[in-house]
């Protein structure tokens, strides 16, 4: 077994969340490459949590369905039920005592190894989760000593005697497990490698933070909200380090407005939100592309409408990114497929925000922002521009030029004022009703967008340019169909990790494929709808779709089970 | 001989788009020779408004102004202040712009504290939407929406100002352009988020509380201690007339002082840019 | 002249409004059909405002450029240099002294007539705005018995005083202008018609608020904002007549959420704002589609974004009105093409929200709301029906139905508990997270889309099914295209009433017509890309745009001349 | 035989979210507690709640309810009370929900002063969101978000009520159930808003405001009185000891019982429908 797929559930409240943040670190450090993603509820305690965790011998993991080792935290037969249709009779339930499993799980063997045993032997039954992380270590044969100077640094801030019995906790599992590999029913044979050690373990949440501070970031306005608050909170704990003004609004509304009036006094601000805080923010985003300012809006999506499903996946607000906000105005919106693009686009938000005057969405999801790997390396800028420049007595913001970019002034620096109307305006910005000058300023604004669409990233080809299937997708699917492909040599991936400017797909793509299928985690086919209007597509070859929206991301299985049929369905046709 | 403003903060003539006879006359005479005096560099002096008959002040000074949304003056003020705390912030918009709209924003810009000064033109109604109801109308206000008359209870900024503990609040008619002024002057002092609600006669919509109503129904607070909280309050409560004058002033940290970034380096954001290296350096640190 | 279009323009403050009130219901009582349009700025007092007021002996007018008569009740020249590209040498200027015309209207004769004298002879300079009516009512000759009655009404809750100046400010109008009508270049040959007494003058946001009246609607919650404020204004005087609650909120937040708690009390609630107000409502806008309560949204356009051009008119909320909202749910989007429109659209919208439990928009624009005319008949609903039920005690909110629809229940009639959760949720309403259910609530959800679909408007032909010329609209254009065509025997309009769910164009028209042309007040072409995503239009036939956005409606002048050179290039080609 | 619940409102068994050892659980039992012994028909009362730990409440209840956005409760509450006011209407929220989010909503809600309850869990935090700094979170308090401790300025919601003539402001500790059920009781009996907060240690994100502190923090008012609005305002100045009980109340009237709807006929909306006959007429008179 190359790639050995553990997933450990609980409720919330019985230390799921250090068992993610240890595994991982160790499995890494160790030299295993190492993907991990959490399931979680809208609830603090109680409930079905769980966490997963990929190990392997490759780079580059995503969200696998099926699972090989299933640690139960709880005796409560809710977590097995719920993870029921993902195991196997390839897979295997390691519990601490035997507990009536639902029948749909009856076909995996349950394994009960003494997991409370060994935590109050370790000081308390609370331990349970770290004996979890000692036996999982154990079976993967991870290095003694690398774990054990993992534990104790995660566990460092904490007071002595808790240290001290998680590591014991730890060494008591990692040594049953040795003990008795013999009975597990699963050869895992995976072999460490030396490289992975220097790679970066990130989450997508920390991917945006670390990708916002290389983009210059040094304000951030925002209000909690599901998923995205990862993105605020690890921007805040990065404060500690860099110069970052963090400021919890009151709300959304003031949150992007505050983010309005630091980018107007020459900060770089970013708000981070999801669809019901975003959907606050839009007259505001209306405002950007009345006054010209730059904005970077991190949208981390989760399924909708209303509340909806706070803690899940999904990517239905892609209409709702491209077209809210009253009026119009030029927007770009990026997209990052996985935790490489999270950081390059997030920094790239900022370059091209401050470039082009624009408000740039950073649209992500649960998935992306709540999954973890390691990374071999991360796309720096070259730089970081400001485009600002000092004004002259006889500045004018809004100054109608060929491209349509007026200078960006700064309130502070220079002889000149800087006055920003939301009415429409003069190059002043002072307030008119003028027809003929108020088509011109739409045509300004309008301008830009054709400027920034030069500067559009291309939809990525994943495969053959011959390919006989092809898969069209946005956003945080890439990794999950990208995996499913590697099977499929018939069929390439042409990925948009940015949907607006939107560049059509190159038509000798879609020329060669006998059928085109459109992978999206949402029920009306948002993609779908944009490659019609956009590239007329869907007229000439039906486009296919594959839509999911039940709260749980693509996984690498369904994709390929689906896209399996659709070959076999031709074969026929 | 080309025409010379008189006052720094006067731009070449502007058409003013406000009624003639409407209270904002004096209220901008009263706020430009308040900056004047107090030396105001223009240059490093910003404006901030929403969106309202009030709201267009910015419009007619010369200075920086940002006249962003209706309702949103005070977010985008406070974010310039902790962008560059060099820089004096001004608030200027009307009471329905600020109490109604900007409900929310009012109650925890003042927990904030920024050192801005917070001018509301109070002319108990909607001016530019041609006369509704705003949160200070009076009870039984009548308009062609409240064509029953107003029912709710007037908002009371002062005395709401005094719960949220501001750090400043005070109360001003443009009747007295040298009171103002003065309170003006030292609302910008302050050091803090000064709230300045200032009675404004609309002479197109409100035919109740006109010049004369403001007039006969309002009084200079005299003998009044403004650093006790529970005087402050009790006075706030008093109507007909109404008290003027700073109600309330303590002593507050702001927030931009209060920011780590501040703490020993005063220098604005916009002069400080991130190390690439630094950053490489500590992801390589912390993310291995 | 069997169609005489007058314009009085201004200052904001010097009464303009009252001509806007009296003349046409003058006009109208004395058997001319009238149509009028107010230009203002978005300021109380000063600027340069002017309304336009056409009488025709045909019913059923629209926009027209080309001035015949303008009247100016000030002497500042920047009136008649705002207006100048509207006057020809078949135009007449009436002023009140011989000031200085901009070059641009020097082809157009200048009459001097001593307005002012006349109205300081009734008792005070401030009466020349009556006075003017009563010139233009002697030069069309309209009945003088019938307009000293108007007059009197009109200004009946005055001080006797008023009343009386203005009634002889009107009579010394009106015989000087009998008395001097041979001096008139303009021959006005119009002839009353019986039958038009009998017709209503409607503005149209007193075409919604009638319409909101058939449709039963009974909670009106709203923040003032033009140029939408004229529905609740309009509301709150019928408040005096009808069991109507009117709350103005303190932002549009409270109003929408407002109506929402209306609507589950049992209450017909709708508001009114535009795209800086809509802009605030969006996020309930997907909490009604997440707990399925029917809502009313009247969306008046102006020019965005942002503040934009407040007292202005635009299209350009087409897209935001369609995809605002996070996540996904059916919506209705229903554009009035005229004033009768505006009333059936709007009860048909509280029986639309009311019966499919979705949030209906219906998307006017300043042009439509401002203007005034005089229509035959009203289309009323059969009856005003109530779709909620009373409950039994195992009453579930959203039974899963096969239609998707789920009985209605309000708290307070019958024994069953009406339970609504933003979170997503189960049959009675309360919060899950199973993903199976998940997956079932978004399809019944969606169904419903599906239904509502069944009884939507197809778009209306106007013209020739076989035209070689097809134009498509939606909104308020219908009525200035419609007359633009009278003229074009080979051009068609197919008008869109409903933009959601959206009817395709019969494929028919679409494949007799040589040219395919589509007129919006926008920049970018909104409807166009609909059309592409929706019918996949434009890859065979291009899609030729006629588009405006500087703030000023689609004059019958304009369009004519933009089709006829559609018409001739063709010819040549 | 069947489980029965012992509490009228007690649905039956349900999955309750919250962490054992929450406030929210003893909150839940004095509110059930005071419905009962008031009778209050459960399918005569509607609770209203916006999202967070505390707004999951009407979840586990048994009655009507509209559990909308964040913030978003106290309009929603309002309008069902204005459109059909023989229900008995009470909002339900956390602290950030009610003050943060929605917090101009608060400001309007009590001038319009419907005839509703509000209930505020208070936990000074952000519970459901996982431990950011709320409103009323301490000066100084330190969270994931609040790395360096909040800067702002605890918002006071009991004097920020009396500030706005709301006419009932109450304060309650979830420690002592019998006196949080008799305060609810007051509140749900009053004719019109009825403020009351209520602390509610959270365990899992509050290791400051614990019940030990409130225990510690909190004292019962006594020769209070209640209807003189500067004495009200002192008290809620008060801080540690915080004064528990009821600290205002004031007669106003309510909007729905100014409503000319309702001024000579209470029917509720839903049993009355327009007349399209009359509404006929009506245009045929005023628009020819
Ligand atoms: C979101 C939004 N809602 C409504 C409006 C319309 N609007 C513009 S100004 C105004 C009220 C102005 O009142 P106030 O703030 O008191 O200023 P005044 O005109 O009286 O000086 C309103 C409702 C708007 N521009 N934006
Ligand atoms: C518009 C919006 N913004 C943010 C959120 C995320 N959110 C849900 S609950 C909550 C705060 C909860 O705090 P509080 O109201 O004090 O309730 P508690 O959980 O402490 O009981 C937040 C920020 C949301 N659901 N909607
Ligand atoms: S409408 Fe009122 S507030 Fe506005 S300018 Fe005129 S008088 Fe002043
Ligand atoms: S997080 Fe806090 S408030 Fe929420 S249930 Fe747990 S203890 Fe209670
Ligand atoms: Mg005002
Ligand atoms: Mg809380």
């Amino acid at each position: 077994m190359k790639d050995f797929c553990v997933v450990v559930a609980g409720e919330a409240g019985q230390g799921i969340q250090t068992v993610e943040n240890l595994l991982p670190l160790i499995l890494k450090r160790s030299g295993f490459h190492v993907f991990s993603y959490k399931e979680y509820m809208s609830r603090v305690r109680g409930g079905s949590n769980s966490t997963l965790i990929r190990v392997s011998e490759e780079p580059g993991s995503a969200f696998r369905r099926s699972i090989d080792l299933l640690v139960l935290l709880s005796d409560d037969i809710k977590h097995a039920e719920r993870l029921a249709s993902r195991l196997s009779n390839q897979s295997v339930i390691l519990a601490n005592e035997a507990i009536p499993l639902p029948e749909a799980c009856c076909q995996a063997p349950l394994l009960t190894w003494p997991i409370n045993h060994l935590a109050i032997k370790a000081g308390h039954k609370i331990y349970a989760n770290t004996v979890a992380c000692g036996i999982i270590c154990g079976l993967v044969g991870v290095n003694l000593p690398v774990s054990r100077q993992v534990v104790e640094e995660y566990f460092a801030s904490k007071e002595e005697k808790i240290r001290r019995q998680n590591s014991l906790a730890f060494e008591l599992g990692y040594q049953y497990a040795e003990q008795n590999k013999q009975l597990f029913p699963l050869r895992i044979a995976l072999s460490p490698k030396e490289d992975v050690k220097a790679r970066f373990l990130l989450s997508g949440a920390e991917a945006v933070a670390l990708g916002a501070l290389a983009g210059g970031c040094n304000f951030v306005s925002s209000y909690p909200m599901s998923p995205s608050t990862g993105v605020l909170v690890s921007l805040a704990s990065y404060s500690r380090h860099f110069d970052l003004v963090v400021e919890q609004a009151e709300d959304e509304i003031s949150a992007v407005n505050m983010a309005l009036g630091a980018w107007y006094a020459g900060a770089r601000a970013m708000v981070t939100t999801s669809g019901g805080g975003f959907a606050l923010m839009v007259e505001a985003l209306s405002l950007a592309g009345m006054i010209e300012s730059p904005l970077v809006v991190h949208l981390g999506q989760r399924p909708g409408p209303a509340t909806g499903l706070p803690t899940r996946t999904e990517q239905a607000d892609l209409f709702f990114s491209l077209y809210s906000g009253h009026g119009e105005f030029p927007r770009v919106i990026l997209a990052p497929g996985n935790i490489e693009q999270a950081f390059y686009l997030t920094h790239r938000a900022f370059y091209l925000a401050d470039k082009y005057q624009v408000p740039v969405i950073i649209l992500t999801d649960q998935y992306l922002l709540d999954s973890l790997k390691d990374v071999a390396a991360l796309e720096f800028p070259e730089k970081i521009e400001d485009f600002f420049a000092p004004t002259e007595a006889d500045y004018l913001r809004y100054k109608i030029t060929p491209s349509g970019l007026s200078p960006r002034g700064i309130p502070g620096l220079g002889r000149g004022f800087v006055c920003l109307d939301s009415d429409e305006h003069d190059e002043s910005g002072r307030i008119i009703e003028d027809p003929l000058l108020r088509e011109k300023m739409v045509q300004k604004r309008l301008a830009k967008g054709k400027l920034v669409k030069k500067e559009a990233l291309p939809p990525e080809l994943i495969g053959r340019d011959d390919a006989r299937f092809l898969v069209l997708s946005f956003g945080s699917t890439r990794d999950v169909i990208g995996e499913a492909l590697t099977d499929l040599p018939s069929v390439a991936l042409l990925h948009y990790a940015q949907l607006a400017p939107f560049l059509p797909p190159p038509w000798q793509l879609l020329s060669r494929a006998r059928r085109i299928i459109v992978i999206e985690g949402n029920a009306t086919g948002q993609l779908r709808q944009l490659l019609r209007a956009e590239a007329g597509l869907g007229s000439a070859i039906p486009l296919i779709p594959l839509n999911k929206y039940d709260g749980l991301p693509f996984s690498v299985e369904e994709v390929r089970e689906a896209l399996k049929k659709i070959i076999e369905e031709e074969s026929h046709a | 001989m080309p025409e010379r403003a008189e006052n720094l903060f006067d731009p070449r003539p502007v058409d003013i788009a406000w009624c003639p006879g409407c209270g904002n006359f004096s209220l901008r005479s009263a706020l430009m020779a308040a900056l004047s005096e107090l030396q105001v560099d223009p240059l490093k002096l910003v404006l901030v408004s929403g969106i309202g008959q009030a709201a267009k002040a910015p419009q007619y000074l010369r200075c920086h102004y940002f006249n962003g949304l209706h309702g949103r003056s005070l977010p985008v003020a406070t974010a310039i202040k902790m962008a560059n705390p060099a820089l004096t912030v001004i608030v200027e918009s009307g009471d329905g712009c600020i109490y109604g709209e900007g409900g929310n924003h009012f109650l925890h810009a003042i927990r904030r504290n920024p050192d801005i000064t917070v001018i509301v033109h109070n002319n108990m109604v909607y001016g530019l939407t041609k006369g509704q109801a705003s949160p200070t109308s009076g009870l039984g206000f009548r308009t062609p929406v409240q064509v029953w008359g107003s029912p709710l209870e007037p908002f009371n900024p002062i005395a709401t100002a005094v719960a949220l503990n501001a750090s400043f609040v005070a109360r001003a008619f443009t009747g007295d352009i040298e009171q103002t002024k003065e309170i003006i002057k030292q609302a910008i002092k302050h050091r803090g988020l000064a709230v300045v609600d200032i009675f404004q006669p609309c002479v197109s919509f409100n035919k109740i509380n006109t010049f004369q109503w403001f007039k006969e129904n309002t009084y200079y607070l005299e003998n009044h201690e403004p650093r006790d909280r529970n005087q402050a309050f009790q006075k706030a409560l008093e109507e007909k007339p109404f008290p003027l004058g700073v109600f309330y002033q303590a002593s507050r940290p702001t927030i931009e002082e209060q920011q780590p970034v501040y703490r020993h380096d005063s220098t604005p954001l916009f002069r400080r840019r991130l190390s690439l290296e630094k950053l490489a350096q500590f992801i390589a640190e912390t993310k291995t």
